[in-house]
């Protein structure tokens, strides 16, 4: 198959610790950055400046950026609602996160989406749909193809627990299962879904389907951003080592409401307060702190980056009303997503 | 009493789980929520988690869920949190709620909201009008009301209806419409309505779309234009429909939905079928085209059908 | 709730051995009915009688028979392509049947289905869709407003191993689950999904996913329609105990080819031969010759009434070709299904 | 070579397989058995069990996993076994393949064939001509072959197509249907073809009903009856249509399909909008009534559009 992407993936194994110190500061600054990407968005929005409806990961951002980082450039990922961290990871700047926010032409949806529904296919990032669990499956089709070509390259989906409910994470699940495929799926174990509790989600933990279907599960705390891309890394090995797909449980919680519409009175204020103090930043500012790392420069640096960003972004340009149209049909022959020539991944570059 | 159209709906539920402990709500945080919009707002308080049953993400389950409840003498009312996600419970509506009369002879008399519409911003996965899909696959029902008083009134004749019933919410019109609401239960018949009178042209239109065309009729000046608001899009109410392309000899046609295969189609062959003779110039059709509805409210307002593009069609049709 | 049937339920429970012996022959002659009408139909079909495709369940009988037996008048059921036993148990006929295979006016589908999509309402019998797993979410509908209603009802859904792929089918139970639901999911493994074999459906014994759904999970001989029973009958009280869905596990073996186009060469004939040795029938006869019980004759008395139910149906009329288009929608009040006033089921009368 | 429309299809299929080491089979029984019809018996002997993949009954997952690995880069085909199937997959064709390439710019070449088509005592669940629903969704091209050349090149067509294509694939026409095939690989547009021609009056329509309306053409003497085979329905020939339309002035329109919302009303509303001066009578439609399509061939046959139904509207409307 002369065509397909050759370079890029199985490299970047590392002996010894895996994590090195820039790696570990590039871990916080990605959770820095979504953060202030974020409290950025949700300003604007309630500025009135970001139309339609807004929504955050708030507390989650150590999930998405530590599973992420332990991709190779040439993977692919899917991040859901809660993942901006994983788009950062990967390249997305910030200015092109808060000009999609914007509805702007320069956005990464160019307008045409909006909100978490971005994805820049050439950083092998597959925007999601609302539909939750259908990026599962999508992604499972990434590792099919994978599979068959015998490329050394995962796949990875990011879903919340609501998500485990759908039809097609099931669909997706034992396919993948029966076809031992080169996946990894990160649940998003935040408490709640919308409104509805994990309890009214499942009757028992959903890492018990890993057994039931027959692949690697894998709890892990889902605030401490080195301990999930460890878990990542290692499903990441299995995958490629045709071991199949891993279900990492990652135990969070959503800060926010849904979205910024949402005050989301149903959350037991104690269980905010007690998951504040899990802060995924925090725990990894600490052991920065302890290292000797200049904080407070990361922070100040973000913060200037995010802030220039917005105002490149409020700049832009709206997009042209008359190219509404345009694009529906791709014209023609398409560039496959990922091809894994851009070294994005802070890691296995 | 005055309420918006989103009120209407509450008050529609409220009415029918007072006058029926058959009925039920079956739906994504429609509890404690009180729905993404609000809707079911305080009816959890009011009756209890066994009629407002919040359920996982599992919109196959609502549907056929409720078509099992329902084939044993329950009323359910599904809600679909938007529109657009009524494709992933597609199956057990068509093959399953729309073909059970025919084939079993069971009823399965379930309502299914779906809030649907643009115009918010919600880009191509919270704008969807999805109605042709069910117009097309037998056996369902779907009507689509504009004001706050058919909003109430389709929804309880949607629920005395032994047939699967599709409602089509319009978010749009949520608080943007109110009008007076009789207190009390009462049925909307599943026919169209004349809005406003008129024999120059008629516009034939429904949900939020009857709201711009009135807009644009009211813009002209002199010409004497019919508005109907066909209200039930299954029954399709043909007798109105011919009566007034046949009175009016030139008929506009307007939906919010994707223009190929709407219901705007039908009604324009309905009407080259069965009015030809009376017509005095082509019909014409204002749609959204053929495309996912855009977030940017520049994009947006470039796809959906608006006042001037309708007023246009109606200025240029009258001169023929 | 006013309405709503009363009769017919909790009563049966018997102390001691549930099975007396005019049981034990009923569900021989269930067994023998379901054979009896379905070598019928493929002759009729061979003949060119019978139009479309057909199916049997030759080999399974043992498991519809005897899960529907364990059910009262008031549960309902949801049978699948294997199962024109449960319809029998429920009283549907022979004729009613075979007319409706034929596709005449009387048959049960009236000439608006055929084959195995057939239901009588009146018995609590729901005729299957073709969509796998469909069913089993109605099913569990059906479970939750008795649930509602706090009525000692449950109702019971058979599905073959290929349908626990659909997302319906996860969707239904893992709602079941949560919500506890009287539901018996009768999973029939028999080898086979058309031609494609269980282990390509599933990675794991799927029993496994009753623990990871948190449920009652049970295996059985699915060719000892005594040992189907008294699971069924277990689950049963379990259901109107409170205790939520059970899953059993059937094990038995598709015997024919998916229908009577297909010839099946893809089973191995040793492994026919094999289950061949556990025919259903066999083994519930022999326990009646034990007892003393005169087979031969009960064979004969199925074999008559089955030869004249043929007759009787290919002398039946064809629908009435202006009936294609009557009926689409239901004209007024639905009757609900299975009222529970007839007692039609052998056991729980 | 000649083939029957069957046999073109496995050889659209070989031809593709052996050309491009990206098209890869999916779908439900499609290896050792060759699916439920034959269509792909021998491409497991052939290509092997990574090329023709035997999947689980998961149709989201069929539909899904397709766009997943025809956005790295592959040509995935994937096989309902029936079109009525689809509906179960409905969610990923509508919500991800279809909007992908608007939103995201991303694009998904993947062909979902779809056996569909009455006439074959399939009852309401093997039955089914859903085009309708996709062709209402943004971002999908629709296909329906009459012939077995068409078949063939359609195929190709549709796989070379940057974009989802639906492949309708009528089962009726499997084994009745036969004609000269080019061998290898070749392309047939996604344009309207003229079967026959004529200026009195033109048949307009596609997949098995072109058989039928050529029957009924066929019995009637004298009159100049043009016969329009769309073979695309999005995108949808529309020049074709109108040209058809303005020349012969006179137009019926015939749909497998149910009634409503159906191609045929979309075609027929652009007619009328678009042909009106040029009409001498009414549009006719003959379609199916909005029934589940029954079992016996009693009622099968009652409700299908049958030769005598197209040659009765023809006789009337060129008497109009
Ligand atoms: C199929 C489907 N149904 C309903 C929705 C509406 N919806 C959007 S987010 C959400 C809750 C998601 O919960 P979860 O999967 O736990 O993700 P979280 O928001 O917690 O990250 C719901 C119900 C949807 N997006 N998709
Ligand atoms: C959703 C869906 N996809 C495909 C089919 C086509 N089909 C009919 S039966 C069958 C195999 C069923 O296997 P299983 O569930 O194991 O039941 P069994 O025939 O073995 O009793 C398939 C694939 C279907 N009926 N429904
Ligand atoms: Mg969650
Ligand atoms: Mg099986």
């Amino acid at each position: 198959m002369s065509t397909l992407p050759t370079t890029g993936a199985a490299e970047g194994t590392r002996e010894g610790p895996y994590l090195e110190l820039p790696d570990r500061v590039s871990l916080y600054r990605f959770m820095a950055l979504q953060r202030a990407v974020e409290e950025r968005g949700l300003s604007l929005y309630k500025q009135g400046r970001v139309p339609g409806s807004y929504y955050d990961g708030r507390g989650q951002e150590a999930t998405c950026v530590g599973a992420t980082y332990a991709l190779n450039a040439a993977d692919t990922v899917c991040p859901l609602i809660r993942d901006m961290g994983a788009h950062l990871v990967r390249g997305t700047t910030p200015l092109a996160i808060l000009a999609h926010y914007l509805g702007r032409a320069g956005g990464v949806g160019r307008g045409r989406d909006g909100n978490v529904h971005l994805g820049e296919a050439s950083r092998g990032v597959v925007g999601m749909t609302s539909m939750l669990a259908d990026m599962v499956v999508v992604a499972a089709g990434m590792a099919l193809a994978f599979k068959l070509r015998g490329e050394p390259r995962c796949s990875l989906a990011f879903f919340g627990d609501g998500a485990t409910s759908v039809g097609d994470w099931h669909e997706a699940v034992n396919f993948a299962a029966i076809e031992r495929l080169p996946l990894i799926l990160v649940l998003e174990l935040n408490g709640y879904a919308y409104s509805t509790p994990s309890a009214a989600q499942f009757p028992v933990h959903p890492l018990a389907r890993a057994t039931a279907y027959g692949i690697h599960g894998e709890p892990v705390d889902g605030n401490d951003v080195e301990a999930v891309f460890e878990v990542t890394r290692q499903a990441r090995e299995r995958a490629l080592a045709g071991e199949g797909p891993t279900l990492i449980a990652a135990k969070t919680m959503r800060m926010h409401g849904h979205g910024a519409h949402d005050d989301a009175r149903y959350v037991p204020a104690e269980l905010l307060a007690k998951w504040e103090a899990r802060d995924p930043l925090a725990r990894q500012r600490g052991r920065l702190v302890e290292l000797g790392v200049d904080v407070a420069a990361i922070d100040a640096a973000v913060a200037e980056e995010v802030a220039a960003a917005a105002q490149a972004a409020l700049a832009m340009p709206a997009p042209d009303a008359a190219s509404a149209t345009v694009g529906v049909y791709a014209a023609s022959e398409p560039t496959p997503l990922g091809r894994g020539e851009a070294p994005w991944s802070g890691f296995c570059s | 009493m005055q309420l918006t159209y989103l009120e209407a709906i509450s008050d529609g539920l409220r009415c029918a789980l007072r006058e029926d402990d058959r009925v039920f709500l079956l739906g994504e945080d429609i509890g404690v929520m009180g729905g993404a919009f609000k809707v079911t707002a305080g009816l959890l308080d009011e009756f209890g988690p066994e009629r407002v049953i919040d359920t996982p993400i599992s919109e196959e389950m609502i549907v056929g869920g409720a078509v099992g409840a329902a084939i044993v003498g329950m009323r359910p009312i599904c809600e679909m949190q938007f529109a657009d996600f009524v494709a992933c419970g597609f199956d057990q509506i068509v093959n399953v709620a729309g073909k059970l009369h025919y084939r079993l002879e069971l009823a399965a008399p379930i309502v299914i909201r779906l809030p649907c519409g643009g115009g918010v911003s919600g880009g191509p996965y919270h704008s969807a009008n999805p109605e042709a899909w069910f117009l097309h696959a037998p056996g369902l029902k779907v009507v689509a009301p504009s004001t706050a008083e058919d909003a109430k009134g389709l929804l309880l004749a949607a629920l005395a209806d032994p047939n699967p019933v599709i409602f089509m919410e319009h978010k749009g019109l949520y608080r943007r419409v109110r009008g007076e609401v009789p207190e009390g239960p009462y049925e909307t018949p599943f026919e169209a309505r004349t809005v406003r009178d008129g024999d120059d042209l008629v516009v034939i239109t429904y949900g939020a779309m009857v709201h711009a065309a009135a807009a644009a009729i009211e813009q002209l000046d002199g010409a004497s234009v019919r508005l109907l608001d066909l209200r039930s899009l299954e029954p399709l109410d043909e007798e109105a429909i011919l009566a007034a392309a046949r009175e009016c000899s030139k008929v506009v046609i307007v939906d919010e939905a994707n223009y190929t295969c709407a219901i705007g189609a039908q009604v324009s062959a309905l009407i080259a079928e069965r009015a030809f003779e009376d017509l005095d110039g082509p019909i014409i059709r204002v749609a959204t085209p053929d495309v996912p509805i855009p977030f940017a409210p520049e994009l947006e307002r470039a796809v959906l059908p608006s006042v001037e593009r309708i007023r246009a069609a109606i200025t240029e049709l009258l001169a023929y």
